[in-house]
C-alpha cells in the first residue's frame, strides 16, 4: 500500500536532501540523487514484482471538497512506465555525473523533482492528482533545458513550455466538463478515473471531450504538425534533459491518450481515429524524412522521435490487441533507446563542443567503446530483430496490417525510412575519415558505460523477453487489452465514424442545477 | 450590545489607526516606527480577533448597514490578515511612518466595511474610505514624480468611476426605493429587474464603477501606471486586499448574473485576453504584474458569474480560494520585488543576479510566480482550477477555455520574469538588495505556505470554511 | 415642485456634462471639477429618488457623498499643488509625457 | 515433438554468439589474435555440434526421424503475431548449418592470418562470431518470424562488415547501401509473412506448421483479392525478400559495392552463406511457391535473367573481387531458376557445391591481393602462376568448378541438374534452358579470362609478393577438395551412378518437386554433354582472347582502385562500359530512388523550419500584434483613461437597453 507512495517520495526526498546540502560539495548532491533514484528503482522492481499478482494501489483523501483523492494505482502499464521511468531516473543522474559541473545540487533538485512529476502522472488514478503531476513537469524541465542547456537555450524552454502548457488547458476543460457530467449524472462529485468513466457522455460531448484531451496529449506526444517544440527542445537541453524529455516526458502524452482520452470519450476516439491514424501515419515518414536531412546529431534524433511516436499512436488508434501492446512496447523502446543516442549525442558534445556531423567523422578508432554503443542504439532505432523496438514496430505493423492491409504495408516502409537515418547517425559520427575536431577524443568513462550499459541491457531483455512488458499489461480489463487478444473494451470497434461538428451555446441558458450549490455558504 | 459587538471591529480600526496617526507624529526613528508597527499588527489583530469572534447571522448592525454573515466574516478575516502580513513585510517610510500606517489601517477599515456592507451607502462609503486612504499612500513619496501622477490619475479615475458606481446607485435606488441589500435583492426578485429600465440602467453603470476598481477591462487603464507608480506594498495592497474587497461586495449583487450576464462575461473575456496580451512584451516588472492581474480579474469573474453553483467547491467559494491565493502570490511578489533597490524603474534585466545574491528571495519570486502562472504545486494551480471548474458546472464552457489559453499567453510574461532570475548570463553590478530578517522570513514563510497548500490545498478549504 | 422624473433626467444632464469634462479638459482642476459635478449629479438623483418613494434613505446617502466629494477634492487639490511645484504645468498631457524621475 | 535423447540445438548458435559476446565484453583486455583464437575455437565446437547433430538425426533409430524440435520459450504473443523462440533441425537446415559452419571454420581460420595485425582484428572476428550465430538462427529458425531474427541480423553484420574499413568513405557507402538495399526486400518479406499468417493463421509461419497450407487455398477473400491471387502475392512478397537478401534482379544493385569488406567476409557472407539466405526462404515455402505456378514462373524468369544478367557484367570487370560478385549473382540466379522450376534439391544442391567452390575462389583471390599488399585490379597482376603455385592450382580447381567443366568438377554436376531441369519440369521452358546455357558458356568465358589474365604471361606490374603462410593456404587446399568432389555425390541415374542427394531430399520436398524432376536417359545423357562440352568451348574461347602468347589487353585508362560505381569507365567501346557498370543500373536507382530521397528529405526540412514553424511563429506574431493594439491608448494620459472607460460604459449602457425587453 505504502510502496507506491514510497516511489513518489523517494526522489521527493532525493530533491530535499540535495537541495539542503547545498553548502556541501556537488559529491554530495549527485550520490543523494543516485541514492534516490537508485532506490526508486529498487521499489518499481518490486512494484514490478506485485503487479503480476494484481494491481497495486493506494488512496488517501486529498481534496474531499471537489472529490479528488490522492489515489495512486500501478497495474500493468503503468507499472512498466515507472519501471521505465526510474530506470531513466538513475541513467539521467549517471550521465549528468561528469557532464554538470554548475549549480550541481539545483539541478539535481530539478532532475528529482521532474521525476516525480512524471511518477505522479503514471501512477494517478485521480484526474486532480494526474494533472497535478502532468504540470508539475513544466518547471523542472524549464529550468533543465533554460540553465543547463546549449546556445538557444532560452527560446528552447520557453517553446516547450508555451506549447505544452498551452496544450493542456483544452485538456483541463474537457476534464472538468466530464467532471461535471458525471456529478450531475451521479449525484456525487468524484475526480477518480474510475468513477469518470462510468459517464454517460452523447457522441456529440464525446467529440469535444476527446478533441480537448486529445490537443493536450497529441502537443506532449507529439503528433504530426503539433511537433514543433520538440526538435528545439531536445536540442538545447542537457544530456539528461533529453534522455527524459525523449523517454519520459513524451510517453507521459501516450499514456494520458490511454489511460484517460481514449477510455473517457471512445465515441470521441472512434469519431477521430481516421484523422489521427493519417497524422501518425504522416508522422512516421516526415519525421523520418526531415530526421534525414538534418545536420545536428540531437535534431535529426528529436525528429526520428517524431516518426517512432507516430508507430505508437498509430498502434494505439488501431484497435486491435496488437498495437495496443506494440504502442507499449515501442513506448519502452523508444524511451532507452532514443535515450542513449541522446546520451551519445550528449558525450559527444561534451567531448568536441559541436552537434554538427559535418564536425564529426571516423571517431571509432578513438572510441570503439562509444561506437559499440551508438551502432547498438542506432540498430535498435531502427528496428533490428533482438532488440526491443523490433517487435514493437513489428506489432504496430501488425495491427496495422489486421485493420487495413494497406495501411500495415504503407507503414512497414517506415522501417525502411528508420534505417535511412539510423544509418546516417552512425557512418557520420563514427566511419569516414578522422576529423580533426575529435583529434583528442576520449573513449567513454565508466560511468557512462554502466548508464548506457542499463539501457542496452533493456532494449535486449524486451527483445527476447517482450513479455516482461506486454504481459502485466491486462490489468484492469476495463481499460485495457484483454487477455486473450479480444479488441479492446474501449475503442470497441473503430470504424471510420462521421464527424459531426457540434456547436456549444456560448452562454447557457438553463437554470444551474440547484442541488450542488452549496447552503452554507449561501446567504 | 449584540450591535456593538458587530461594529467592534470597524470602532477598533478607526480608532487604532488614529492612535497610530497621534502616536506617529511625534517623533521618528527606527524604534518608534517599530513600536508603530508592532501597534498596527496588534490593532489589526485585534479587529481581526473581534470580527472572527462575532457570531455568524448576528443582528445587522447600524440600521443594517453591516452584517456578519459566515462569507462575510471570513472575508474580513482575510483582508486584514492580508493588512497585517503588508504592514509587517512592508519597509515603512522612515520620516512618515506614523501617517503610512495609520492609512494602511484606514484603509483596512475601508475594506472590512465593503466587505461586510449591507447596504448601498455602506458599500459606497467603504469603497471611498478605502480609495481615499490609497490615494495619499500611492503618493505617498510624492517626491518622485511618477508616485505623484499615479496618485493623481488613480484619483481623477477613481473618482471619475465612483461618480459612475454612485449615479447608477441612484438609479437603483431611484428605481426600488430602497438602500438595503437583502430588501433590493427581494425587490428585484419579486419585481423581476427587466420591468425596472432604469434599475437595469443604474447597474450597468454601477459594474462601470465596481469594473473600475477591479481594473477589469475595459475600466483597467489605469492599473499598469498605478502599480508601477506605488510603492510595492501598496501596488500589493490593491491588487490583493482592495480587490477582494470590491469583490466581496459584489458578491450579494449576484443576481446582475440574470440580468448582466452578457456584460460579465464580455468583461470577463476581455480581462483574461486583454489582460495578458497587454503583458505580453513588457520589461518593467510591475507593469507586468499590474498587467497580469488584469488578467486575474479575468479569471474571478469566471467564478462570480458561477455564483452558487458548481461542483464540489461553487464558484463564490472558488473566488474567495483564489482572493486568498492570489493574494498570497501577488502581494509576496510585490514585497519581495520593493526589496531590490534600484533607481529607476526595475526591469526585467534588473533581476539578473539576484539568484546569485540571494537565492532564498529568487526562490521566494519564482514560487509566487509560478503561482499566478498557476503551475503546481503553487497554490494558484488549485484556484484556477476551481473557478474554471466552477464555470464548467455553471454551464460556461468557453470562458475557462479563453481563460486558460489567456493564461497561456501570460505565461510568457511570467517566463521572462524566471528567466531574468536564473537564466540569463551577465554580470549585474548595481544589483543592490536591502532587507531585514522579519521580512525576508515573511516572505519565506508566504512561499512556504503557497506550496503547501498547494500541495494540501483541502487545509486551506477547511480554514476557510469553503465546503 | 419639481417632478421627480424631471430631476433625474437633470441629474443624468448634469452628470454627463460632468463625464465630457473630464473627457475633454486636459487642465487637472477642470476635470477634478467635472467629477465634482457628476457627483453632485448623483446626488441629485438620489433627492429625486428620495422624493419618488417618500423616503429618507437618498437624502441621507446625499449627506454622505458631499464630504467624500470634498475630501477628494482636498486630496485632489493637495496633489495638484505638488504637480504644479513639480512640473510647473496642470496639463495632464504634458505631465503624462515627462517620464523623467 | 520434443523427442527423448535429442540434442540440444540452441548450443548451435549460441556458441558463436558466446564466442562473440567474449570477444566484445573483454575486447580491451584481448589481443588481436587471442580474439581470432577464440572466435575458431568457437567455431570449432559449434561446427563439430553441428556435425553430431546431423549425424544423430540421420542415424536416428528407426530411420524415420525428420527433424528435430526445440522449443525454448514463447516470444511474440499479440493476435496475428505468435512466435515462439525455438530451433528446427530438418534435412535443409541440416545442410545449410553444416555449410555455414564449416565454411565458416575455414573462413575464420583464413582470417586469423588474413587479417593479422590490423587494427579493427577484434572487432572483426566478434562481428563474424555473430554473423555465424545469426546464420544459424536463420536456418535453424523454427518459425518464419523467429528466422525474421537471424534474416536481419546477417544483414546488420554484414553491414558492420562491409564497412569494415570504416576509414574509407567509399566503403561506408556501400555498406550502406547492403544494409538499405536489402532491408527494401525485407520488408516484402515482412508483409509476406503477416500475409501468410492472415491467410492461414499464424500457425503457418511455423515451419512444422505446412499441414495447414490447405487452409491458404479456401481464403476466399481478402481486402477485395481473390484468394488464388493472394497466394500470389504472398509468394512474391516472400520473393520480394529473398531477391533482396540474395541480390537478384532488380535488388541486386549492393553485391558488387560489397566487395569493400575485407575478402574472408565477402567469401563468407556474400559468397557462401548469407546471399543464399533467398534460396533458403524459397525452399523454406516451397509449399506456398508450389501453390502458385505464376509465382514459381517469376522465380524462375528472374533466376535466369539474373544469371544472365550477372554473367556479362561479370565478363568485363577489371576488379578481381567483382567479378567474383557478379559470379556470385549469377550462380544464386541459377539456384534461383532451378527452385522456380520447381527443381528444390538441385537448387540447394548447387547452393552446396556454389559455398566450396566460391568460397575458395574468393579466398584465393584474397591470399592473391594479400600477396600482392592489396592489389586488387586484374590489369595489374598476371604471371603468378609460378610464385604463387599452390593457390593458383586451387584457384584452377575453383574456376573450373565455377566454370562447370564437365565431370571432374562439383559444380558441372550441380549446374547441369539445374539445367536439366529448366528444360524439362512443369515449370521449365526452352527459354529458362536457352538463358541458361548461355550463362554456363560466358561463365566458362569470364571464369578462365580471369585465370588467364592473373596467373598467366608475365607480370604486367612489379610486385612485391609476399608468400601465403599455411592459415591461408590449408583452408583453400580443404576447399579445393571439395569443390572438386562435393559433386559425385548426386550424379544423375543415367550415369549409372546413386543421386544420393535427390533423394536425401525426398521427405522434405516431397511431391512437390518428385514429379517435377523428371529423368529420361537419352536425353539427359545428351543434354549433360551439350551443356559440358559448352564449358570447354567458353573455356577454348578464354584461352583465345586472353592467352599469353598474344600481346596482353592495353591496360585500363586509369588505375582502377576503387570498388566503387564512380570508377571512371575503362573501356572505348560504350556497350562494354555499360557492362561494366553494371547495366547502369546504379545511375537508374541513384536518379529514381536515392536523389528523390534525398531531394524529398530536403525539402520536407525546408519546410519543417519555414512552414510548420512559421505557421507557430504566425501565430507569434498576431498575438503580438494585438499586443501593440491593446497598448495603443496606454499613455498615461488620464483623460484618454477616462475616455476608453466611457467608451466601455457606453457599451455597457447599449447592452442593457438592448436587452430590456420591450
Amino acid at each position: 500500500m505504502t510502496l507506491l507512495t514510497l516511489i513518489v517520495l523517494a526522489p521527493l526526498i532525493g530533491a530535499l536532501v540535495a537541495g539542503l546540502a547545498v553548502r556541501t560539495g556537488p559529491a554530495s548532491a549527485r550520490w543523494a540523487a543516485l541514492a534516490a533514484t537508485g532506490a526508486d528503482l529498487l521499489l518499481a522492481f518490486i512494484l514490478m514484482f506485485f503487479v503480476r499478482e494484481s494491481p497495486v494501489a493506494t488512496s488517501m483523501p486529498w481534496i474531499p471538497a471537489i472529490g479528488a483523492a490522492f489515489h495512486l494505482e500501478a497495474d500493468g502499464l503503468s507499472a512498466v512506465l515507472v519501471l521505465l521511468t526510474t530506470m531513466l531516473g538513475v541513467v539521467a543522474v549517471l550521465i549528468s555525473w561528469n557532464e554538470i559541473t554548475r549549480k550541481v545540487h539545483a539541478y539535481h533538485v530539478w532532475l528529482l523533482l521532474l521525476q516525480v512529476g512524471i511518477l505522479l502522472v503514471f501512477l494517478a488514478r485521480d484526474i486532480v492528482l494526474f494533472y497535478f503531476g502532468w504540470e508539475l513537469m513544466l518547471i523542472p524541465m524549464f529550468f533543465l533545458i533554460g540553465v543547463w542547456g546549449h546556445e538557444d537555450k532560452l527560446y528552447s524552454a520557453i517553446k516547450f513550455f508555451l506549447f505544452t502548457f498551452t496544450g493542456s488547458i483544452f485538456m483541463l476543460v474537457a476534464l472538468l466538463y466530464v467532471y461535471f457530467q458525471h456529478a450531475r449524472q451521479y449525484g456525487m462529485y468524484s475526480f477518480e478515473i474510475a468513477n469518470l468513466l462510468k459517464t454517460s457522455l452523447t457522441e456529440t460531448e464525446q467529440w469535444w471531450v476527446f478533441l480537448g484531451l486529445f490537443i493536450g496529449f497529441a502537443v506532449k506526444v507529439p503528433l504530426f504538425p503539433l511537433h514543433t517544440w520538440l526538435p528545439d527542445a531536445h536540442t538545447q537541453a542537457p544530456t539528461a534533459g533529453s534522455l527524459i524529455l525523449a523517454g519520459l516526458l513524451l510517453k507521459t502524452g501516450v499514456y494520458g491518450l490511454m489511460r484517460i482520452a481514449m477510455p473517457l470519450a471512445p465515441a470521441g476516439a472512434t469519431a477521430f481515429a481516421p484523422m489521427v491514424i493519417t497524422l501518425a501515419v504522416a508522422g512516421i515518414f516526415y519525421g523520418a524524412l526531415v530526421a534525414f536531412s538534418q545536420r545536428d546529431f540531437k535534431r535529426l534524433v528529436a525528429y526520428s522521435s517524431i516518426s517512432h511516436l507516430g508507430f505508437v499512436v498509430l498502434g494505439l488508434f488501431i484497435g486491435n490487441a496488437a498495437g495496443w501492446q506494440g504502442a507499449t512496447l515501442q513506448m519502452v523502446n523508444h524511451g532507452l533507446a532514443t535515450g542513449g543516442l541522446f546520451l551519445i549525442a550528449g558525450i559527444l558534445q561534451q567531448r568536441a563542443h559541436t552537434r554538427n556531423f559535418d564536425m564529426y567523422g571516423g571517431l571509432w578508432r578513438h572510441a570503439p567503446t562509444m561506437g559499440a554503443f551508438l551502432l547498438f542504439f542506432a540498430m535498435a532505432s531502427l528496428g533490428i530483430p533482438g532488440t526491443g523496438n523490433f517487435i514493437g514496430e513489428l506489432y504496430v505493423i501488425g495491427g496495422a496490417f489486421q485493420f487495413k492491409w494497406w495501411l500495415g504495408v504503407i507503414t512497414a516502409f517506415g522501417i525502411l525510412f528508420a534505417a535511412a537515418y539510423s544509418l546516417r547517425v552512425f557512418i557520420a559520427t563514427m566511419h569516414g575519415p578522422e576529423s580533426p575536431t575529435i583529434k583528442h577524443m576520449n573513449d567513454t568513462t565508466w560511468v557512462e558505460n554502466l548508464a548506457m550499459g542499463i539501457l542496452v541491457a533493456g532494449l535486449i531483455v524486451v527483445g527476447f523477453v517482450p513479455r516482461v512488458v506486454t504481459a502485466p499489461l491486462f490489468y484492469p480489463p476495463d481499460t485495457m487489452v484483454p487477455r486473450d487478444g479480444r479488441e479492446p473494451a474501449t475503442i470497441a470497434a473503430i470504424r471510420p465514424g462521421q464527424i459531426v461538428i457540434p456547436s456549444l451555446p456560448l452562454i447557457s441558458a438553463e437554470p444551474p442545477p440547484a442541488s450542488f450549490s452549496t447552503p452554507e455558504v449561501r446567504k | 450590545m449584540s450591535q456593538l459587538a458587530t461594529l467592534a471591529p470597524d470602532i477598533i480600526m478607526a480608532f487604532g489607526g488614529t492612535l497610530v496617526l497621534l502616536l506617529g507624529t511625534r517623533r521618528s526613528d527606527k524604534a518608534v516606527n517599530d513600536f508603530l508597527r508592532w501597534l498596527s499588527v496588534i490593532i489589526i489583530g485585534g479587529a481581526a480577533l473581534a470580527l472572527a469572534y462575532t457570531r455568524p447571522n448576528s443582528l445587522p448592525a447600524a440600521e443594517g448597514w453591516i452584517i456578519s454573515s459566515s462569507i462575510n466574516i471570513v472575508f474580513g478575516v482575510i483582508f486584514l490578515a492580508i493588512l497585517a502580513w503588508t504592514v509587517l513585510a512592508a519597509k515603512a517610510p522612515e520620516h512618515a511612518a506614523g501617517e503610512w500606517h495609520a492609512l494602511l489601517i484606514y484603509a483596512g477599515n475601508g475594506m472590512l466595511i465593503l466587505a461586510r456592507s449591507g447596504s448601498l451607502a455602506a458599500l459606497f462609503l467603504g469603497i471611498e474610505i478605502l480609495s481615499l486612504s490609497l490615494y495619499v499612500l500611492i503618493s505617498f513619496f510624492c517626491h518622485r514624480g511618477m508616485a505623484l501622477r499615479g496618485g493623481t490619475m488613480y484619483l481623477v479615475l477613481a473618482a471619475f468611476a465612483s461618480a459612475f458606481l454612485v449615479f447608477g446607485l441612484a438609479l437603483v435606488y431611484a428605481s426600488f426605493g430602497t438602500l438595503d441589500l437583502a430588501e433590493l435583492a427581494q425587490r428585484v426578485s419579486s419585481k423581476g429587474l427587466f420591468h425596472a429600465p432604469m434599475a437595469m440602467l443604474g447597474f450597468g453603470l454601477f459594474i462601470v464603477g465596481v469594473g473600475f476598481k477591479l481594473a477589469a477591462v475595459p475600466f483597467h487603464m489605469w492599473a499598469a501606471d498605478v502599480y508601477e507608480a506605488s510603492p510595492g506594498p501598496v501596488a500589493g495592497l490593491i491588487a490583493s486586499a482592495s480587490k477582494g474587497a470590491v469583490i466581496a461586495a459584489f458578491i450579494p449583487f449576484l443576481f446582475l448574473v440574470n440580468t448582466h450576464g452578457d456584460i460579465l462575461w464580455l468583461i470577463s473575456a476581455a480581462s483574461m485576453i486583454v489582460g495578458n496580451l497587454m503583458g505580453l512584451l513588457e520589461l518593467r516588472v510591475k507593469r507586468i504584474l499590474a498587467y497580469s492581474s488584469i488578467a486575474h480579474i479575468g479569471y474571478i469573474l469566471v467564478g462570480y458569474l458561477a455564483g452558487y453553483n458548481g461542483v464540489g467547491i461553487t464558484g463564490v467559494g472558488a473566488m474567495i480560494f483564489y482572493v486568498v491565493a492570489y493574494a498570497l502570490a501577488i502581494a509576496g511578489a510585490f514585497t519581495a520585488l520593493s526589496f531590490i533597490e534600484r533607481d529607476h524603474e526595475l526591469g526585467v534585466r534588473d533581476l539578473r543576479g539576484v539568484a546569485r545574491v540571494s537565492p532564498a528571495l529568487a526562490f521566494c519570486i519564482l514560487v509566487f510566480i509560478i503561482s499566478l502562472a498557476g503551475i503546481p504545486p503553487a497554490i494558484g494551480f488549485f484556484g484556477k482550477l476551481y473557478l474554471f471548474s466552477a464555470g464548467v458546472s455553471a454551464g460556461y464552457i468557453w470562458l475557462p477555455v479563453l481563460g486558460l489559453l489567456g493564461s497561456a499567453i501570460g505565461v510568457y510574461y511570467y517566463l521572462r520574469i524566471i528567466v531574468n532570475l536564473y537564466m540569463t548570463p551577465g554580470e549585474n553590478p548595481n544589483l543592490k538588495i536591502s532587507y531585514t530578517p522579519l521580512q525576508i522570513s515573511i516572505i519565506i514563510a508566504t512561499a512556504a505556505a503557497i506550496v503547501f497548500f498547494g500541495c494540501f490545498p483541502q487545509t486551506m478549504i477547511t480554514a476557510l470554511k469553503l465546503f | 415642485m419639481l417632478p421627480a422624473e424631471q430631476a433625474l433626467i437633470l441629474a443624468a444632464i448634469l452628470f454627463v456634462t460632468g463625464v465630457i469634462g473630464v473627457i475633454v479638459r486636459r487642465n487637472l482642476i477642470f476635470v477634478l471639477m467635472s467629477v465634482e459635478i457628476m457627483f453632485n449629479a448623483a446626488g441629485l438623483a438620489f433627492v429625486a429618488g428620495s422624493a419618488l418613494h417618500g423616503q429618507p434613505d437618498g437624502q441621507i446617502f446625499f449627506i454622505f457623498i458631499l464630504p467624500v466629494a470634498a475630501a477628494e477634492v482636498a486630496i485632489g487639490l493637495a496633489l495638484a499643488v505638488l504637480v504644479f511645484q513639480k512640473y510647473r504645468t496642470l496639463d495632464l498631457w504634458t505631465i503624462a509625457r515627462s517620464r523623467e524621475e | 515433438m520434443l523427442q527423448h535423447g535429442q540434442p540440444i540445438l540452441w548450443l548451435i548458435p549460441a556458441l558463436p554468439a558466446a564466442g562473440a559476446a567474449l570477444i566484445f565484453l573483454f575486447s580491451k583486455q584481448m589481443s588481436g589474435r587471442a580474439a581470432g583464437r577464440i572466435a575458431c575455437v568457437s567455431v570449432t565446437l559449434c561446427f563439430g555440434w553441428v556435425l553430431f547433430c546431423s549425424s544423430l538425426l540421420l542415424t536416428w533409430p528407426g530411420g524415420n526421424m525428420l527433424f528435430f524440435h526445440e522449443k525454448i520459450c514463447q516470444w511474440l504473443d499479440a493476435g496475428p503475431i505468435q512466435s515462439d523462440i525455438g530451433f528446427y533441425f530438418d534435412r535443409i537446415a541440416l545442410v545449410f548449418s553444416i555449410i555455414v559452419s564449416g565454411v565458416g571454420l575455414l573462413i575464420h581460420i583464413y582470417s586469423c592470418e588474413y587479417m593479422d595485425g590490423d587494427e579493427g582484428m577484434r572487432r572483426y572476428f566478434g562481428y563474424m562470431n555473430l554473423f555465424v550465430a545469426s546464420m544459424l538462427v536463420l536456418v535453424m529458425a523454427d518459425n518464419a518470424l523467429f528466422m525474421f531474427v537471424g534474416w536481419e541480423g546477417v544483414g546488420a553484420c554484414s553491414f558492420f562488415l562491409i564497412g569494415h574499413w570504416y576509414q574509407k568513405s567509399e566503403n561506408c557507402v556501400a555498406a550502406q547501401k547492403a544494409f538499405l538495399v536489402t532491408r527494401l526486400g525485407d520488408i516484402f518479406l515482412l508483409i509476406g509473412l503477416l500475409l501468410c499468417a492472415r491467410l492461414a493463421g499464424v500457425s503457418y509461419l511455423n515451419m512444422s506448421g505446412f499441414a495447414q497450407i490447405d487452409d491458404m487455398k479456401s481464403v476466399a477473400e481478402f481486402g477485395g483479392i481473390q484468394g488464388s491471387t493472394l497466394i500470389t502475392i504472398a509468394a512474391l512478397l516472400l520473393l520480394g525478400g529473398a531477391v533482396g537478401k540474395s541480390a537478384q534482379l532488380p535488388l541486386q544493385t549492393w553485391l558488387p559495392d560489397a566487395m569493400a569488406g575485407p575478402t574472408p567476409v565477402s567469401a563468407l557472407i556474400h559468397a557462401a552463406t548469407m546471399v543464399t539466405a533467398g534460396v533458403y526462404l524459397v525452399a523454406r515455402f516451397h509449399a506456398l511457391f508450389a501453390l502458385s505456378p505464376a509465382a514459381m514462373l517469376t522465380v524462375a524468369f528472374i533466376g535466369a535473367a539474373t544469371a544472365l544478367y550477372a554473367a556479362t557484367c561479370a565478363i568485363v570487370q577489371t576488379d578481381i573481387k567483382r567479378i567474383l560478385a557478379y559470379s556470385t549473382i549469377s550462380q544464386i540466379g541459377f539456384m534461383v531458376l532451378g527452385l522456380g522450376v520447381g527443381a528444390f534439391s538441385p537448387g540447394i544442391f548447387h547452393f552446396f557445391t556454389h559455398a566450396f567452390y566460391k568460397a575458395l575462389l574468393f579466398l584465393a583471390a584474397g591470399a592473391v591481393i594479400h600477396a600482392l599488399h592489396g592489389e586488387q585490379n586484374i590489369f595489374n597482376m598476371g604471371g603468378l602462376k609460378q610464385p604463387l603455385k599452390g593457390i593458383y592450382l586451387a584457384f584452377l580447381a575453383g574456376a573450373a568448378s565455377l566454370a562447370g567443366i564437365p565431370f571432374i568438377t562439383a559444380g558441372f554436376w550441380s549446374k547441369d541438374a539445374i539445367l536439366w531441369s529448366a528444360l524439362t519440369t512443369r515449370y521449365g521452358n526452352a527459354g529458362l534452358y536457352a538463358a541458361g546455357l548461355a550463362t554456363a558458356l560466358l561463365t566458362s568465358i569470364y571464369s578462365f579470362r580471369l585465370v588467364c589474365i592473373v596467373f598467366f604471361g608475365n607480370p604486367r606490374k612489379e610486385h612485391h609478393i609476399h608468400p601465403p603462410g599455411p592459415l591461408l593456404s590449408w583452408p583453400l587446399y580443404i576447399l579445393a577438395f571439395f569443390a572438386i568432389v562435393a559433386g559425385f555425390i548426386n550424379i544423375p541415374a543415367v550415369f549409372g551412378a546413386h543421386p544420393a542427394w535427390e533423394h536425401f531430399f525426398t521427405p522434405v520436398f516431397g511431391e512437390d518437386q518428385a514429379e517435377s524432376l523428371v529423368h529420361s536417359s537419352g536425353y539427359e545423357i545428351t543434354a549433360t554433354l551439350g551443356s559440358g562440352a559448352l564449358a570447354i568451348i567458353g573455356a577454348l574461347i578464354a584461352w583465345r582472347l586472353y592467352a599469353p602468347k598474344r600481346e596482353p589487353i592495353p591496360a585500363p585508362a586509369s588505375e582502377i582502385g576503387s570498388v566503387l560505381t564512380e570508377t571512371p569507365s575503362p573501356y572505348r567501346s560504350s556497350l562494354a562500359n555499360d557492362l561494366f557498370h553494371g547495366w547502369r543500373f546504379d545511375a537508374l536507382y541513384d536518379a529514381l530512388f536515392v536523389r528523390t530521397f534525398r531531394i524529398a528529405a530536403a525539402v520536407l526540412g525546408w519546410f519543417d523550419r519555414t512552414i510548420v514553424d512559421g505557421i507557430f511563429e504566425l501565430a507569434a506574431a498576431i498575438v503580438r500584434g494585438f499586443n501593440t493594439l491593446f497598448l495603443f491608448f496606454q499613455n498615461s494620459r488620464i483623460p484618454r483613461y477616462a475616455l476608453v472607460m466611457l467608451a466601455g460604459a457606453v457599451v455597457i449602457t447599449t447592452i442593457v437597453i438592448m436587452s430590456i425587453p420591450r
